[in-house]
């Protein structure tokens, strides 16, 4: 296992001790793990938190800042945080008039995060809702399963329920746009390597030289399948026919994310784009909010995702709205 | 039939941590296959916890060891493994009393509160390839030999040898629920990993009470 | 070689028509292989200009924009643009007042630069100053050799300069303080893995799993020397004591990027910078600027540099002023 | 003593282009060893742009033809290679007339503009492990022949084993400019890709003239 680290189990806190040094835009408390803003929200207004498993940033702690998180709260690598540290997190941020908890449709995440809103309403009567985001077309949603995983719609999500809230909107307001972006939201990735576990310290799953895997989530989990290497126009093909299957694109203003898994480089991430914008212009769907860079990753895999969202004036708005945080600046 | 002490309880906890942190590697080996390769580091990240927190101040009662042990769990592992183990030993310490020993029939009782725990909050059920389908055989065999006036050794002996025959059972499956399922059919012929943690539990029980008072 | 690209030859056009598409706020001539502000410099202020080899992104295109440069000209992966497209950018963004050129310092480029100055003087009249960057502290400077490479320091210069001609001054000037900037600048590299040039198909050197490069560039070229893996600790020394050592950092403020390489995520680019800033503090240096991330790649290489510019009020002013680019942007 | 037609030129430059298409591999993996992996790809595009060029009109004279083709790799390759055989081309083209052919003599004195305007260009010196210590030596050795009464081909053919020798001789050499300066004493033990093209460009004239009329 080839990283820039000390040891597999302190990679999570050194990472951190990093971040608070580049960032003092931000404010860590290293011992719960949690990212917050230096300078807190105004009273009154709706506080955003999310969280999850390290090992995907810029997600989620270089999303706390000015128009869109209030408070990340990091598990180890690949594993959701606790209640405890979610609860501490969210009592930290409450102003008053709530809190939206973004979660990623996972078993583990959605566990602790319920336990979590359980405690901090027992015990600090603070107000929660709950966003699950579950947007991955590769899983098959069915009442009978976990349903489909929590990706890319992730960002797109934080940013905008981040703007809204930054607005002065109430909780229930807040919630129903989360819910509302969620449903139009749609994602699917692939992989051409593995990612490495620092404390597994070698490849999750092995991937032959002339292999990729379609389908992937964020966590180095396999794929649906494994296929032959293709060109970039195949691949392409291969994340926008299943998510156009999925939701009608047409007739709106899409916001498209093409983002990296961590380990394949901006030149190739730009080249990937350029196949799916032609393919999405020959389906009619027009991109009016293009996003391509490393924005929810997967470690050091190699490989990339696609996210469309079918957005609306509003959404857009919201989209465009100022946002100051070390993953996503604009317009302050 | 003498009754499972609080220190054999103790000392049942501190056998599965052990057991796991000598299985931490193969444990992640499992969840690299159809999960996120990191059962392993978690479970071994939350018994080391339970463990040290017990060295702290020992027990006071068997309802202190394992809420303790839950609360623990819970708040040191995340992910799936945590608020289900978490539970599970949080409603097996509340079933139980401020005692100092159990009967194998209330043990009984108190892994079966744990069981409708881990069902509350994972709703899985049989077949889904998840812990439950190691935890689900292992508490009807130690009823079935607790109620037939069995020692306590011999009902988590024969819950152990179910709960393995239930992890062994998870590697046809197609997963529906956890990680796994998103693999769907390419689940299949491997085993679960949280099953197998379970078996683990259960032998640390087995190897806990055997030739202990509590199998007399 | 596993990539998102249809065919090695083909990497840059295609890559550059997917920035193009992600990216309306720049323009990009396919066929020269130049990106250009969408909304040029207002007449009458001097035009910054870069470029060089591909595969060092978001470096050159990504920093086209207000506040940084004018026009980036991309050469094949690894390979200097020609003459005849630097001239034609300069031609294109001389808006009178001259051009100022960043250029990295390899021969190839110093040559192509020279010839596209040439050309532009006597064909066009166009004014043309240079700056060639040489920051790399792993080469051992000398009148006898091709002198030090040019790597970080390119990227805090061309949003340091990009501002200053953005204020309005002047040819000579603005090439004053690139040459002053220059001189304030010492990285280092290191890599973990060597990257893939894409017409090469294979990693330009082996390097066996239990060791790592130091004092590399951005070109895949190997290091000074090659040793065992070691702790991110070790790693932040064999980066930070070199630089020390060639420039006194202490008693001014100092803009330090900690940058990946392409290969490696932030993760761990974030737990680099916090050992990093561990030994700087001790050292007496002051951090006044962090910067961590992926700046100046070399394609997919895993590993990192360091860089450190010694600035003053007037140049820690400038790196502040807002910048509006793909890969730098702040203050707007 | 027959001169050197145009034809023959020209084709030189075809045989340049097919062995250093040939070779392109091989360039770029001497290239990997102490500098960018990328000598083989610049080589072999430039070349294929000179002879596409050469394809769509045919040069009228010497003169035209070797402008055209340092033109050509000027603006199409990039790098360091580009400008310095677009500079050696350009001013070798430069020192012939608009001619149909040249003598050996004026080939001798056309390489040798070409070398100085290498020089200018690089400023590489001896033993500075560049293309100039397979050009120097090659040029010496043409205009040894040349000026001793010998044909062009026995001159080119001279010129070729002087610029395998040089080659070869770069390969203990420490460099001292280019990429692979960058490496110090690591630069040792490995051939130069510059200086291994420009002996594919004298093997390209030694067989273009052999057994043609030039070597009358
Ligand atoms: N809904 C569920 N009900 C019961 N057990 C579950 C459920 N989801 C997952 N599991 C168990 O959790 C195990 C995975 O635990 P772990 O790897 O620690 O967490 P994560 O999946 O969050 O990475 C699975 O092997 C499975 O046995
Ligand atoms: N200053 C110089 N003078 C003469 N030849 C040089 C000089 N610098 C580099 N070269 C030649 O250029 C070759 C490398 O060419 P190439 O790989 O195409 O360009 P780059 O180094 O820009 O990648 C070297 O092997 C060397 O022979
Ligand atoms: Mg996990
Ligand atoms: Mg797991
Ligand atoms: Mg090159
Ligand atoms: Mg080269």
């Amino acid at each position: 296992m080839k990283k820039l680290i000390n040891t597999p189990d302190g990679v999570l806190a050194d990472s951190l001790a990093g971040y608070a040094a580049a960032h003092p835009e931000v404010r860590v408390d290293p011992e719960n793990r949690i990212v917050y803003r230096a300078t807190p929200k105004e009273a009154g207004k709706v506080a955003v938190l999310s969280g999850g498993g390290s090992g995907h940033e810029p997600l989620h702690g270089g999303y706390v800042g000015l128009g869109m998180l209030d408070a990340a709260v990091a598990g180890e690598v690949f594993t959701s945080p606790t209640p405890d540290q979610v609860q501490e997190a969210t009592k930290t941020v409450d102003t008053g008039a709530g809190v939206l908890h973004i979660v990623k449709n996972y078993t583990g995440d959605v566990m602790n995060f319920d336990m979590a809103s359980e405690l901090a309403a027992a015990e600090s009567g603070v107000q929660v809702e709950t966003v699950v985001v579950a947007d991955d077309v590769a899983v098959q949603d069915s009442l009978y399963t976990a349903g489909r995983r929590g990706v890319g719609t992730t960002v797109l999500l934080e940013k905008i329920v981040g703007a809204a809230a930054e607005e002065g909107r109430d909780l229930a307001s807040v919630a129903a746009l989360a819910h509302r972006v969620n449903e139009a939201g749609r994602s699917m990735g692939m992989a051409l390597t593995s990612c490495t576990v620092p404390a597994a310290g070698k490849p999750t799953f092995d991937l032959p030289d002339d292999q990729m895997e379609i389908g992937i989530g964020i966590h180095g989990e396999p794929g649906r399948h494994r296929q032959a290497l293709a060109p970039a126009s195949d691949i392409a093909q291969l994340l926008v026919e299943p998510i156009l299957a999925d939701l009608d694109f047409t007739g709106a203003p899409v916001i498209a994310m093409l983002n990296g898994m961590g380990g394949s480089p901006l030149i190739e991430l730009y080249l990937m784009y350029g196949e799916v914008a032609k393919l999405l212009e020959a389906a009619g769907v027009t991109v009016a909010r293009p996003l391509v860079g490393n924005y929810i990753t997967s470690l050091d895999m190699a490989g990339c995702s696609l996210t469309l969202l079918r957005a609306d004036d509003e959404i857009l708005r919201l989209w465009d709205a100022p946002v100051v945080t070390p993953g996503l600046r604009w317009g302050a | 039939m003498a009754d499972v002490s609080l220190d054999l309880l103790t000392e049942w906890l501190r056998r599965f941590q052990s057991l796991v942190a000598d299985n931490r590697v193969y444990l992640t080996e499992l969840d690299s296959a159809i999960g996120d390769a990191d059962h392993g580091a978690n479970m071994d990240r939350g018994m080391a916890a339970v463990v040290a927190k017990l060295q702290e101040a020992p027990p006071t009662a068997v309802d202190d060891l394992f809420k303790r042990a839950g609360m623990t769990l819970v708040s040191t592992v995340g992910g799936a493994s945590g608020p289900l183990y978490g539970t599970f030993f949080l409603r097996l310490g509340t079933s139980l009393g401020a005692e100092s020993s159990v009967t194998a029939e209330a043990l009984g009782a108190g892994l079966r509160a744990g069981l409708e725990g881990v069902l509350q909050r994972g709703k899985a059920e049989a077949g889904d390839k998840t812990m439950y389908d190691a935890l689900a055989p292992a508490l009807d065999a130690f009823d079935g030999v607790a109620a037939g006036g069995g020692t306590a050794a011999q009902a988590a002996h024969a819950a152990f040898e179910a709960a393995v025959a239930g992890r062994d059972a998870t590697e046809p499956l197609v997963a529906r629920k956890g990680r796994a399922s998103y693999l769907g059919e390419r689940s299949a012929g491997h085993l679960d990993p949280g099953a197998t943690s379970t078996a683990l539990l259960f032998q640390a029980l087995d190897e806990t009470l055997a030739g202990s008072a509590a199998a007399e």
